[in-house]
């Protein structure tokens, strides 16, 4: 019967802790497409759908593993998270995996979870960095950067995202100065914007969150006159930061995982009037992962991981019907029809190999104080 | 109230309270705040060793911890193919020509008569040992870090059982607090704190960084276990049989026996320090301890050699704090630099010591109990305190949605608040030293 | 026994002890006297291995102790006394007193885990000894009270009550009578006679009570402005002038007020 | 006054003390006979539990112990009685502390009466001997120009010459018609110069009288005086 | 060989930045040296006291700004810096009458004093988080720099230049008034040889006529008034985000222990001594010598003698050693 029915999914995120920031927008949005399909009703025959949150600290391995635990007990269905790379390798093995458990990350961009041992449990809706690299380095290269220099946030994101900027970009030719690390969090960041003004390069590439280290560093940069472009990576692009650092700024590009299409562009607006910034990143990934979820269940039938985690793979690919974020009622109404779905949701989905994104990416440049989309990749 | 009885009554409140959780939550979150809470106590239990039992003032439990962690990496994980080859010797040989340096500098020191003379030679030592120090450990690291870096890129472990990296771990965190120990001791409270603070970042510094030794902030995932795997258990006819027989499903029998078998261990081992510790403390041996943290220098002219005993109790309280360090480890299954911060790893087990009652055992194992429930639990009763106090209002006010958005920062909140009122009422921990 | 050549001791620019040589014999009561201020605790400092001297030596029969650390000093006999008491604060005053003895078994970790009946034995022991010397003392009342809640004299008490812990060779005391009742202070000097005489402990006692020094000591060695004024009887020393000037005085000017 | 420390038992049991102007008066007895403690519970500064302290007739038993340095009373402790950290002419200057006269005359006086501490008035209370740091802590007191003075064994451990001179400032003290209250092991030279006398045993009077009754009495020389 | 720009890009990168924040940290430093010379423990909640205070600042200016206040070149967030001390007070005050005075009263040991200031870090920071959220807020207005960079390589014609923010200059002049003042105020006035002495010997000081929670009161008002104008300078600066102050307090609290505790001078040279061996021990060379050395001889490397990683490492290490040859500091801290 319908009443008897509810969906529950649980979201761990690093509410308290370095990305406290990103984290709001993040689950408003994947609580979004939740009551989007609550509403609809359509789905398995009328079930509502609630999340349930927990704190995963982004870096603290104990309180994470436990705040999911604690999401497991309280009888969820799918586990969005977890956000950072770090905690989410751990609630995937302490957690999900014993449990059998499925979790999709929006965030966890680490290369590291790709080889994981996961079960078929674990997916995620951003590309991993390895990619990013590669496309970044591309960028760099028409528009005629020689050399950089790179600094990235000291974890496993960023030193991942570095690696793979720095080889892919040496790969074309090009010259890099020199790779340092910043914490994020930290007073101060002369000690590191004097390093990389000293080795120079035509470009400073900040892989790091764009309110933490990363803003501090370029504001110390921009202060001292040490570069006027930046290059900036996903973790840097937001609203916040052309926002704090004002008109300076413009002029800097970069990319984040992202699509073209009406998808990122409804599921703005469907932020705005749900009142929280859809361009926050990962809240776009935030909202596919719920969807994914629910999509998946619709198309088992049931809301058991271990009989829905197969068909993640197959409602997020083609072939079928594209769906957009907004169009979650038609999509289950097509499940439901027996009809394919392709979901391209607001990050433009596309789950390959081990179950991640593939990875589009959205060109971005700095203008008037605005990120501006300027092209796709 | 007699003591006894008090303290009987304080544990079986926390029983009472886990048992709690157990049944209104899950008695997977119960288990889990067990085994934390042991290793938690673990912890607590070294700190109360060298504070409340000689007034050692450390606060580099973070970096004992880690290196606990690096042991659980370096003995459980599996050797990294062809990396020993690429760069171990080259490392090694850094590694000893940098322990030569220093010794040659402390020769300098003790045998040449102080002036400008050996201020410049032990410069130049320095310089001259940190280059050829660099010089030999730059292309080994190169070599080794190119090995697959996605997924090693590190020297990888010795493959051997897990539980060995326990005790390892230990000596691990002893020689470390060997070293400190010599260099600061002399040091007295809040300066002896920050040096330790000091070194702890220092420690945490290292294991971020040299990626060929913990492939730093990339993490080393799925170490080894000492215990099954929920899967294979899952997967065993005879497990889900027996399971079965108890009313369980397998999923949830497996991974409540999982972590059941980690509380056998860890307990064990609780135990046993807990036994050490309580025969020492009530010893001659804890007496002069006492004696020290009371008065050095009477405690000197006394005939006790206060630097040795001040060395000894560092050490074995570092090293407890290590085989805690590797404990963690070896239950998150994975060594994750990043995660140690000051405040999760020294602070909150102050706070567990403090709160416990220095000087007295019980009080420490019974602070890292509290501490930690409180630690996973304050979430929850911090949303529910905000739903409590929004219950009244408009359901669309903002206040309401702001209100409610805030529940998890006040996670930190209703900690402190916990925090206060416990010492209120119990100025001196809540079970003082006798 | 204890010979002190030619010690100085400067903190920053100000002279404590100033060259101060003297020769303590074996089986002597030897009382230092002289002003506030004069050194005689700096010099037990430095003889004690709490300070290091600026230069000179220390010898103690025949062996160069300059510059070893206290509980060195003690385990070869030397034991001292604080002017300002230095009470384990925490501790039971019966406690304060079993902690003395060195070498006890139990004092090593191993023995406390494996060697419980040695040390139940020894315990045994010391607590008898214990409460002998807090009963010597007066206090035995006092015995499980903490150290830091008793009063300022009986904290003196047992001050001196730790140094009758062990079998020392020479004690120094520093002002053991400074805050002690009369009556029992005569008590405190019959002992130290009786320990001087029966086993032939050496004793350096700083006092500023004549009559004390004078029950007890022989040599007395007056100290002024970090050296050595005078040597000799405390007769002797009662008639020399410099000490008169420095240390004695002559007396109360307004001794007419009494009764007034 | 009956009274005691924190919630443990009783240590003075209705012990009566008094001073008048002028007069000198002082206090023998063993160790631990709460000497100090009846001192301290003059002065405020633990829980009386029975009794009363006057000053000039007014009932001062609830004032603070600020309150009663405000009144006029001067009190040396006998433990822990100078600022370590300070330099001895801060030490002293806490003393006025309450005064807003010019104390400069007063402070002449004090390093006339202890010229050593002149000497080392820059100086870190906390470095000097033993009877200089007591020299310092009785200056302090008489820095107060206090109405009533107390000193707990101001003598201990000084020097006989300077033990002598303290002596006989205290007396001067007292001819100005200020009273004193005083402590002391000394007993003998003490009580030589006392108008009055208190031996406390247990916390109780055992025997009060003039000085030199005191000093008469056989029992009370051989029991407490060292005979 | 190019001596001038050398030095001018040792200034723009090390100098200059190096005394903006060795002055940052000095002042916070400076109040936790206070709290412990004074109250006699390490006060964990300084670095969020300055975030509260801070905070109380940012939301004044933005009221200002509101009301079109504004001083001209100088941020308006000057303006609002006395209430913010005032509001700061209050905070402190309530907070000594609700939580500290009840172990003061107690005597309880300092390190008892230490784990409640961490629970009152806790909840300042759920109170600054719950106000006015968990982001970065940016207040400064006015006049951003002194000279930029761009317009010192104009007025000069040298290759390198040299900036000098308006927030660098206020936090400059800002710490050495505040020093000069706090050691006048606590060497030669009444009230601060009394908060001296107190610290000493509280029982004496009671002696002596001194009102013990008097000078509690002017303790933490001092404290206030530093944590506030500390946390607002850096604000300025840096940025606003509350997360970044508790962060702080580990460099401040090394530079109050590294100068000696207890001691304000020690504070303000830990402060100088923390952050220039942050900015300098892993320093890039290249530059520089590019400049200083001949044609054809410039360095090819970096010339970097530690990674930027080891930064933070590395202003422990010197600490370390500063601590090894003097145990209480550079001037002589004081020890519980
Ligand atoms: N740590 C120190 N720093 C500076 N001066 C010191 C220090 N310790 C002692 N002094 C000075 O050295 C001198 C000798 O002090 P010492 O304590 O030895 O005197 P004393 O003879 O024992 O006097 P008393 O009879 O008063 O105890 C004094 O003037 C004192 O001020
Ligand atoms: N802080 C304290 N807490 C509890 N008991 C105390 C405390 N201080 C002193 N006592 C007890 O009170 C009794 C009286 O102490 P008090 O200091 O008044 O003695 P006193 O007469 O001054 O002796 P003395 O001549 O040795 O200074 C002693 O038995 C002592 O044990
Ligand atoms: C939330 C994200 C910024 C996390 C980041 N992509 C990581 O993998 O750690
Ligand atoms: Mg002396
Ligand atoms: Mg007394």
């Amino acid at each position: 019967d319908a009443h008897a029915k509810e969906v529950k999914l649980g979201i761990v995120f690093g509410f308290t802790g370095p990305i406290e920031s990103l984290t709001g927008p993040m689950s408003a949005g994947a609580e979004m497409a939740m009551k989007e399909v609550s509403d609809s009703g359509l789905l398995l025959d009328g079930a509502t759908v609630t999340s349930a949150r927990a704190d995963s600290g982004c870096i603290d391995n104990g309180l994470a593993v436990s705040g999911a635990e604690r999401l497991i007990a309280e009888g969820i269905n799918g586990l969005i998270g977890a956000d950072c790379s770090g905690v989410t390798g751990a609630v995937l093995q302490n957690v999900a995996i014993p449990n059998g458990m499925v979790m999709i990350s929006p965030s966890a961009t680490s290369p590291g979870l790709t080889t994981m041992e996961d079960n078929g449990l674990f997916f995620r809706t951003s590309p991993s960095d390895a990619r990013e690299g590669e496309v970044m380095a591309e960028i760099l290269q028409e528009r005629g950067v020689e050399s950089i220099a790179l600094t990235y946030t000291n974890n496993d994101y960023g030193k991942g995202l570095a690696d793979a900027i720095e080889s892919s970009f040496k790969a074309i030719g090009g010259e890099v100065t020199i790779v340092a690390a910043h914490e994020d969090g930290k007073a101060d960041y002369s000690a590191e914007v004097g390093a990389l003004a000293s080795a120079g390069g035509d470009l400073l590439v900040v892989a790091g969150y764009l309110d933490q280290g990363g803003a501090g560093i370029i504001k110390s940069a921009l202060d001292a006159g040490a570069w006027d472009t930046f290059g900036l990576p996903g973790g840097m692009i937001g609203e916040n930061l052309p926002k704090n650092i004002g008109p300076d700024l413009n002029g800097s590009y970069g990319q984040i995982a992202g699509s073209e299409g009406p998808g990122i562009e409804t599921f703005t607006k469907m932020a705005d009037e749900g009142g929280f910034d859809g361009t926050s990143p990962y809240t776009p990934e935030s909202y596919d992962a719920a969807a994914l979820f629910l999509l998946a269940m619709q198309a088992a039938g049931s809301m058991d991981p271990a009989e829905y985690k197969d068909k993640i793979l197959e409602v997020a690919n083609a072939p079928g019907t594209e769906i957009y974020p907004g169009e979650l009622a038609k999509a289950l109404e097509l499940i439901k029809n027996g009809e394919d779905i392709d979901y391209v949701g607001a990050s433009s989905v596309e789950l390959i190999g081990p179950g991640e994104s593939a990875g589009t990416y959205r060109m971005i440049e700095i203008r008037d104080g605005k990120n501006e989309t300027i092209g796709f990749k | 109230m007699n003591a006894t009885l008090r303290n009987t009554l304080l544990f079986g409140i926390i029983g009472a309270l886990i048992v709690y959780v157990g049944f209104a939550q899950s008695w997977n979150s119960a288990l889990l705040i067990i085994s934390m809470g042991l290793i938690s106590s673990i912890m607590a239990l070294g700190v109360n060793l060298q504070w409340g039992f000689a007034g050692l003032f450390n606060v580099g439990i973070m970096g004992f911890v880690a290196l606990g962690g690096l042991a659980a990496v370096l003995v459980g994980m599996p050797p990294t193919e062809g990396a020993f080859a690429a760069g171990g010797w080259g490392v090694v040989s850094a590694l000893v020509l940098g322990a030569l340096t220093i010794l040659a500098v402390i020769l300098v020191m003790r045998r040449m008569a102080a002036g400008w003379l050996r201020t410049l030679v032990v410069i130049a030592i320095l310089i001259g040992g940190f280059f050829l120090y660099r010089a030999l450990l730059d292309p080994a690291v190169e070599r080794i870090e190119a090995i697959n870096p996605a997924q090693t890129g590190y020297l990888g472990g010795l493959g051997l059982p897990v539980l060995l990296a326990w005790p390892v771990g230990g000596l691990f965190a002893a020689g470390a607090a060997w070293i400190i120990g010599k260099t600061a001791l002399g040091l007295r409270s809040d300066y002896l704190a920050i040096a330790t603070l000091g070194i702890a970042e220092i420690i945490i510094a290292i294991l971020k960084n040299e990626d060929w030794l913990t492939r730093g902030v990339k993490n080393v995932i799925g170490v080894p276990r000492p215990v099954p795997y929920e899967i294979d258990l899952q997967n065993d006819p005879g497990f889900v049989e027996r399971a079965a027989s108890f009313g369980f499903d397998p999923v949830e029998a497996s991974t409540l026996w999982v972590k059941v078998l980690y509380i056998a261990l860890f307990a064990a081992v609780l135990l046993i320090l807990l036994w050490m510790s309580q025969r020492a403390l009530h010893s001659p041996w804890g007496r002069m301890l006492r004696a020290i943290r009371d008065n050095e220098v009477a405690a000197e002219a006394m005939g006790k050699d206060v630097t040795a005993r001040h060395l000894q109790v560092f050490i074995l309280g570092s090293a407890i704090c290590g085989i805690a360090g590797a404990m963690m480890t070896t239950m998150d299954s994975q060594l994750t630099p990043g995660t140690y911060q000051p405040l999760r790893f020294t602070f909150l087990v102050w706070v567990m010591v403090i709160v416990g009652g220095s000087g007295n055992n019980f009080g420490a194992v019974l602070g890292g109990f509290l501490i930690w429930f409180l630690w996973v639990q304050v979430e929850p009763m911090g949303f529910w305190l905000m739903d409590l106090i929004t219950s009244g209002m408009d359901l669309n006010s903002p206040l309401r949605a702001h209100l409610l958005e805030s529940a998890s920062h006040m996670r930190l909140l209703t900690m402190g608040l916990v925090l206060l009122l416990v010492l209120r009422f119990s100025p001196r921990g809540l079970i003082p030293e006798r | 026994m204890i010979v002190v050549d030619d010690i100085h001791k400067h903190f920053g620019g100000f002279h404590a002890v100033d060259g101060a040589s003297l020769t303590i014999d074996a089986g002597s009561i030897t009382g230092l006297i002289g002003p506030n201020g004069a050194g005689k605790t700096t010099l037990f400092n430095v003889i004690a291995g709490v300070l290091k001297p600026t230069s000179g030596k220390v010898h103690m029969d025949g062996e160069n102790i300059t510059g070893l650390p206290p509980h060195t000093l003690f385990h070869k006999g030397l034991l001292r006394t604080f002017q300002i008491a230095h009470e384990f604060h925490s501790m039971t005053c019966r406690e304060n007193l079993m902690m003395v003895p060195g070498g006890q078994s139990g004092e090593s970790l191993w023995n406390t885990w494996f060697g419980t009946r040695r040390i139940a034995n020894e315990e045994r022991a010391l607590r008898a000894k214990a409460d002998e010397v807090l009963e010597f003392l007066t206090i035995e009342h006092l015995a499980d009270q903490k150290a830091g809640q008793i009063s300022g004299g009986q904290k003196k008490l047992l001050e001196l009550g730790r140094t009758m812990m062990v079998d020392a060779k020479i004690v120094f005391l520093d002002e053991v009578g400074a805050g002690v009742n009369r009556t029992l202070l005569n008590t405190i000097g019959d002992a130290i006679l009786r320990l001087n005489k029966e086993r032939n402990y050496t004793f350096v006692v700083i006092e500023h009570d004549m009559d004390f020094i004078g029950r007890l000591c022989d040599p007395v060695i007056c100290m002024a402005e970090g050296r050595v004024l005078a040597t000799g009887t405390l007769d002797e020393i009662k008639a020399n002038e410099q000490v008169i000037e420095a240390y004695l005085g002559t007396g109360l000017k307004n001794k007419d007020k009494v009764g007034a | 006054m009956t009274a005691g420390y924190g919630n443990g038992p009783d240590i003075l049991h209705d012990c009566t003390i008094a001073v008048d102007r002028g007069e000198i008066a002082v206090i023998v007895g063993p160790n631990g006979a709460g000497k100090s403690t009846g001192m301290k519970a003059v002065f405020g500064m633990l829980d009386m539990r029975k009794g009363h302290v006057r000053l000039d007739g007014e009932d001062i038993t609830d004032l603070s112990p600020q309150a009663r340095v405000a009144k006029g009373m001067g009190f040396v402790p006998q433990t822990s009685n100078i600022f370590t950290s300070m330099t001895v002419e801060e030490n002293l200057e806490m003393g006025a502390f309450i005064r807003t006269d010019d104390f400069r005359d007063t402070m002449a006086q004090v390093y006339d009466l202890f010229p050593i501490l002149k000497e080392k008035r820059r100086q870190a209370a906390g470095e000097l001997s033993g009877g200089q740091r007591q020299q310092v802590a009785v200056g302090r007191a008489l820095m107060t120009q206090p109405k009533v003075l107390m000193l707990d064994e101001p003598t201990a451990g000084v020097s006989p010459i300077v033990m002598d001179e303290l002596f006989d400032r205290i007396i001067e003290v007292a001819r100005t018609g200020i009273p004193i209250l005083m402590v002391e092991q000394n007993a003998r030279q003490a009580l030589e110069i006392a108008d009055k006398g208190y031996v406390l045993v247990q916390g109780a009077n055992a025997y009060t009288g003039t000085g030199k009754e005191l000093l008469a009495d056989p029992e009370v020389r051989k029991s407490f005086l060292g005979g | 060989m190019d001596f001038l720009n050398a030095f001018i890009a040792l200034a723009n990168y090390v100098l200059v930045p190096g005394i903006a924040y060795g002055s940052q940290l000095a002042l916070g430093a400076l109040g936790v040296t206070l709290v412990y010379g004074i109250l006699r423990f390490s006060n964990f909640a300084h670095g969020d006291t300055m975030a509260l205070g801070a905070m109380s600042a940012v939301l004044l200016t933005w009221l200002f700004q509101g009301w079109g206040i504004s001083l001209g070149p100088l941020p308006t967030a000057l303006l609002a810096l006395p209430f913010a001390i005032g509001l700061t007070i209050l905070l402190l005050l309530g907070t000594d009458r609700v939580v500290y005075r009840f172990y003061r009263e107690k005597k309880a040991k300092p390190v008892i004093l230490v784990i409640v200031s961490l629970g009152v870090t806790f909840i300042y920071n759920g109170i600054t988080r719950f106000i006015i959220g968990a982001d970065d807020q940016n207040f400064l207005d006015g006049e951003r720099f002194i000279i930029s960079a761009r317009d010192f390589k104009e007025m000069t014609g040298l290759e390198e230049g040299l900036s000098f923010k308006t927030t660098q200059g206020i936090t400059i002049v800002t710490a050495i008034i505040v020093v000069a003042l706090l050691f006048w105020f606590l060497n030669r006035t009444r009230a601060g040889k009394s908060m001296r002495a107190y610290s000493d010997n509280e029982d004496l000081a009671l002696l002596s006529g001194i009102n013990p929670e008097r000078v509690v009161m002017i303790t933490w008002m001092i404290v206030a008034a530093l944590a506030t104008t500390a946390g607002v300078l850096y604000g300025l600066d840096k940025s606003f985000k509350p997360f970044t102050y508790f962060q702080l307090l580990l460099p401040i609290f090394a530079s109050a222990i590294v100068g000696g505790l207890g001691n304000p001078l020690g504070a303000i040279a830990g402060g100088f001594v923390i952050a220039f061996s942050e900015v300098t021990i892993t320093y890039a060379w290249k530059k520089v010598l590019g400049y200083m050395m001949p044609e054809g001889l410039e360095p090819s490397g970096l010339v970097q003698l530690l990674s930027t990683d080891y930064k933070f490492a590395v202003s422990f290490v010197i600490l370390l050693i500063v601590l090894l040859f003097k145990p209480t500091g550079l001037f002589k801290g004081q020890s519980v």
